[in-house]
């Protein structure tokens, strides 16, 4: 009983409100560090497709797995209040590489599905772009 | 006639929870309980010691273990295995003394198999009615 | 010649029987996360898992006990029942980690969603549990699971720094840039998933199954002090995988097929069917035995047959207790909880419950009117003690750690 | 009457004194003269903590490991055992005796007699 109420607790306790400047930095971080993490993912994934080295089902699977982690990363990064301007501005310019790499993402997730050569290379320029500008605030933000 | 391997022990030692192992040495349930014979009242209202009571007989099944888990937890437990009785009778199952071969430190063994024990019909409900009807059950 | 074939299956059923998505899931997470800072970890659980496990064994094969038949008779009616209804819990948030890690690697495999295996899963679950004969589950899917020794060859294929890992293994530090409480969070995840109850459980009801006597300590003893190790070195190996290969990238493991990248890396194609083979075996066969053991568990609690040497209706309410645990535990997976966290919270919670059995398993190790000459030796209560309070304390801080990292996140 | 009734009764002196909970049965076996064996309840043990007990260390054949058997034993030297003589009268979870708590008897640590 008390590991089942437990697991419902944990299951359905979800990022909660931010309170300060200083904690929604925190989150931002983390924000960075997830999306990151996704995106890695699926390029690696698909560098191993492109040469041979994986197989098709795997591959589709784990860039879908990534694309669902970007998009609720994505939309909890979203759905937090900025409290205050200078979190309203982190806010504005985190946002355009948090569209970037879930929209990447999401081409690259089709293009394979299509078997689209050309989409899935043009999808990965713009992870590995997304990922490096993600790198890089991962270190402004630390 | 019951053969002890100790002639001095107590009953959490060789008989509270331990294993009843039938003839065929089959698992046969735990001991939840001993029934002891009632202690006679003293005649002489305090003078000389009323006799000692005697272990009868031992007592199994959910109607000895409920009371032993105590709290609303036993009762209720107790109440569910008069339910499943349905003769309305609310003695535990009793293995009379007759019924133990041997007493010792591995286990109780018992002289008859156990689908002869008073305390063997929930597993003969649920064999029959649960398990032996789906597919290689083995009946 | 056939005594010898009889030990190495033995070993190389232990090796194989050792890792399960408890493993697989929390070495690949702390192995991208932390490198190998927390190795210690799995070496700690894994030698708490051999000292238990070989005095469960020793218990089983002397006094003929398995571990539910000592915890009811030494902590009394109330206390083992409380003891014995957490054991079953868990077991069931065990069994549907299982189930969902295995239906998981199938969706991986083959696209189809996991829910939709679920079912299958649970169904083929319950028919090794409903009619394999014990040693042939135990030697098929033991020795099948010794595929994942394609993560330890891929060790040596990546480009892996040894002496940084072998410098971060003797050197555990908490990494600069994470949180403290979160470490020590998955070092208790790793210690849970090496030391697992329903193993201890499963392996001294099997040592009774299969009819273990004084003769085959021997046997039973290689089998804790060889196959147990060589079955942490494969979670170290899961592990180190992922430095070479996740960590420069900055990839967290979230899902198994992450765990399983890099050995795409090292051997391709080829190499990651293997993988993902090696962890459906591991998966699906922790989940029949996790399985088992809440039969063994109830059923030796309350003194009813037991055991699949007879067919099922010599031994109806074990079966019965099986299979309304695979039923609720694949029901538990059908409510789309994430398999992964249903994994974690179970290794972790599991962590927590190991002295409700080791106690009374160390205190019956120890009388001589059931061991005799085999009673625990001074090395061996000098460890046991020792283990004793390190998993006490693992105990106490587990929920506090849990609820305070949201389950390591 | 069922061991569970007695099992968890309190126990009080001839004064009113409380002597503690019962937690074990000491049980002997006399033969009748009819050739008949019997086992009888010869002695109710009773203290404050049991755990120990009922894990075992009042054994001497506990061997450890240490310090537990040592820990047990010196909670269990607060046991107290009395024979069914000593009874004056039960009550349900209740037990007065007719003796007074300072003349009881300590709990011997010991093994069993073989028969």
């Amino acid at each position: 009983m008390v590991p089942g109420a437990l697991a419902v607790a944990l299951l359905t306790g979800c990022a909660g409100p931010t309170l300060d400047a200083g904690s929604y930095r925190q989150a931002a971080l983390h924000t960075t560090i997830d999306l990151a993490s996704a995106v890695a993912t699926a390029e690696l994934a698909t560098r191993l497709e492109l040469t041979g080295r994986s197989l098709a089902p795997v591959t589709s699977e784990v860039v879908s797995a990534a694309e669902d982690d970007g998009s609720s990363i994505a939309e909890s990064f979203t759905s937090r209040q900025p409290p205050d301007e200078d979190s309203r501005a982190l806010f504005s310019q985190l946002d355009d590489v948090v569209t970037a790499a879930t929209d990447a993402l999401t081409a690259l997730r089709m293009a394979l599905g299509l078997g689209n050569q050309a989409g899935v290379r043009q999808a990965l320029d713009e992870l590995q772009r997304a990922r490096a500008a993600l790198v890089g605030w991962q270190e402004r933000l630390q | 006639m019951t053969d002890w391997a100790h002639h001095r022990f107590t009953a959490n030692d060789l008989l509270l929870d331990r294993q009843l192992v039938d003839s065929r040495g089959m698992m046969a349930g735990r001991i939840d309980d001993l029934e002891l014979s009632d202690p006679e009242p003293d005649p002489a209202g305090g003078g000389s010691a009323a006799r000692a009571p005697v272990l009868t007989a031992l007592l199994c099944g959910p109607i000895a273990y409920g009371p032993r888990l105590g709290g609303r937890l036993g009762t209720w437990w107790a109440a569910t295995g008069r339910r499943l009785r349905g003769d309305g009778d609310g003695y535990p199952c009793r293995i009379p003394l007759s019924l133990v071969a041997r007493v010792d430190r591995m286990q109780v063994r018992l002289t008859s198999p156990r689908e002869l024990l008073p305390s063997y019909r929930l597993r003969a409900w649920v064999a029959d009615k649960v398990i032996a009807p789906l597919p290689g059950s083995g009946r | 010649m056939k005594k010898a074939l009889g030990l190495t299956l033995g070993v190389m059923t232990a090796i194989g029987g050792f890792v399960d998505i408890g493993n697989i899931v929390t070495s690949g997470i702390t192995g991208a996360r932390y490198g190998m800072t927390l190795a210690w970890a799995v070496v700690l659980g894994t030698i708490a898992m051999a000292v238990f496990g070989e005095m469960a064994g020793r218990v089983a094969a002397v006094a003929h006990r398995p571990v539910y038949h000592v915890v009811r008779e030494r902590l009394g009616v109330r206390a083992s029942m409380l003891n014995a209804s957490s054991s079953v819990v868990l077991n069931v948030l065990t069994v549907a980690a299982e189930i969902g890690g295995t239906a998981l690697v199938l969706q991986l495999a083959t696209g189809v969603p996991y829910l939709l295996w679920v079912p299958l899963v649970a169904a083929a679950a319950w028919l090794v549990v409903w009619r394999m004969p014990f040693q042939r589950m135990e030697r098929v899917l033991g020795l099948l699971g010794l595929s994942m020794l394609v993560f330890v060859v891929a060790l040596f294929w990546l480009p892996t720094d040894w002496a940084a890992l072998w410098d971060q293994t003797i050197h555990p530090a908490i990494p600069a840039e994470q949180a403290a409480p979160t470490w020590w969070f998955y070092a208790i995840s790793l210690i849970g998933a090496c030391l697992v109850p329903y193993q201890v459980i499963f392996f001294s009801s099997g040592g009774r199954e299969e009819h273990w006597s004084i003769k085959d300590l021997r046997e039973m003893r290689l089998n804790t002090f060889l196959g147990f190790p060589f079955g942490g070195l494969l979670s170290l190996a899961l592990m180190a995988v992922a430095v070479p290969v996740l960590r420069p990238l900055g990839i967290q493991v979230n899902h198994v097929g992450q765990a399983a990248l890099p050995v795409a890396v090292a051997f391709g194609g080829i190499g990651l069917a293997i993988a993902l083979f090696s962890f459906l075996v591991a998966t699906f066969a922790a989940a029949a035995e996790s399985t088992l053991s809440t039969g063994y568990a109830v059923a030796q609690y309350f003194g009813w047959s037991w055991g699949k040497a007879r067919p099922p209706v010599g031994a109806a309410r074990f079966q019965f207790v099986c299979l309304a645990t695979v039923v609720a535990a694949a029901g538990t997976v059908l409510t789309t909880i994430d398999p992964i966290t249903i994994t974690i919270v179970s290794v972790v919670l599991g962590a927590a419950a190991i002295p409700l059995t080791y106690f009374p398993v160390l205190v019956v190790a120890n009388d001589r009117r059931y061991l005799g000459e085999h009673v625990n030796g001074v090395v061996t209560n000098t460890l046991g003690t020792v283990l004793l309070v390190v998993m006490v304390v693992v105990a106490l801080v587990t929920v506090p750690l849990l609820l305070l990292t949201r389950a390591g996140q | 009457m069922r061991a569970a009734e007695l099992i968890g009764s309190r126990v009080v002196d001839a004064d009113g004194t409380q002597v503690g909970v019962v937690h074990d049965l000491h049980f002997r076996l006399i033969g009748r003269p009819d050739g008949e064996v019997e086992c009888e309840l010869d002695m109710v043990e009773c203290g404050g903590i049991a755990v120990g007990h009922r894990l075992g260390y009042g054994h001497a054949e506990m061997t450890g490991p240490w310090p537990i058997p040592r820990l047990f034993r010196l909670l269990s030297r607060r046991s107290l055992v009395f024979g069914w003589s000593d009874v004056a009268r039960l009550q349900p979870r209740l037990i007065v005796l007719r003796v007074r708590r300072a003349d009881l008897a300590r709990r011997p640590v010991r093994g069993e007699e073989s028969a």
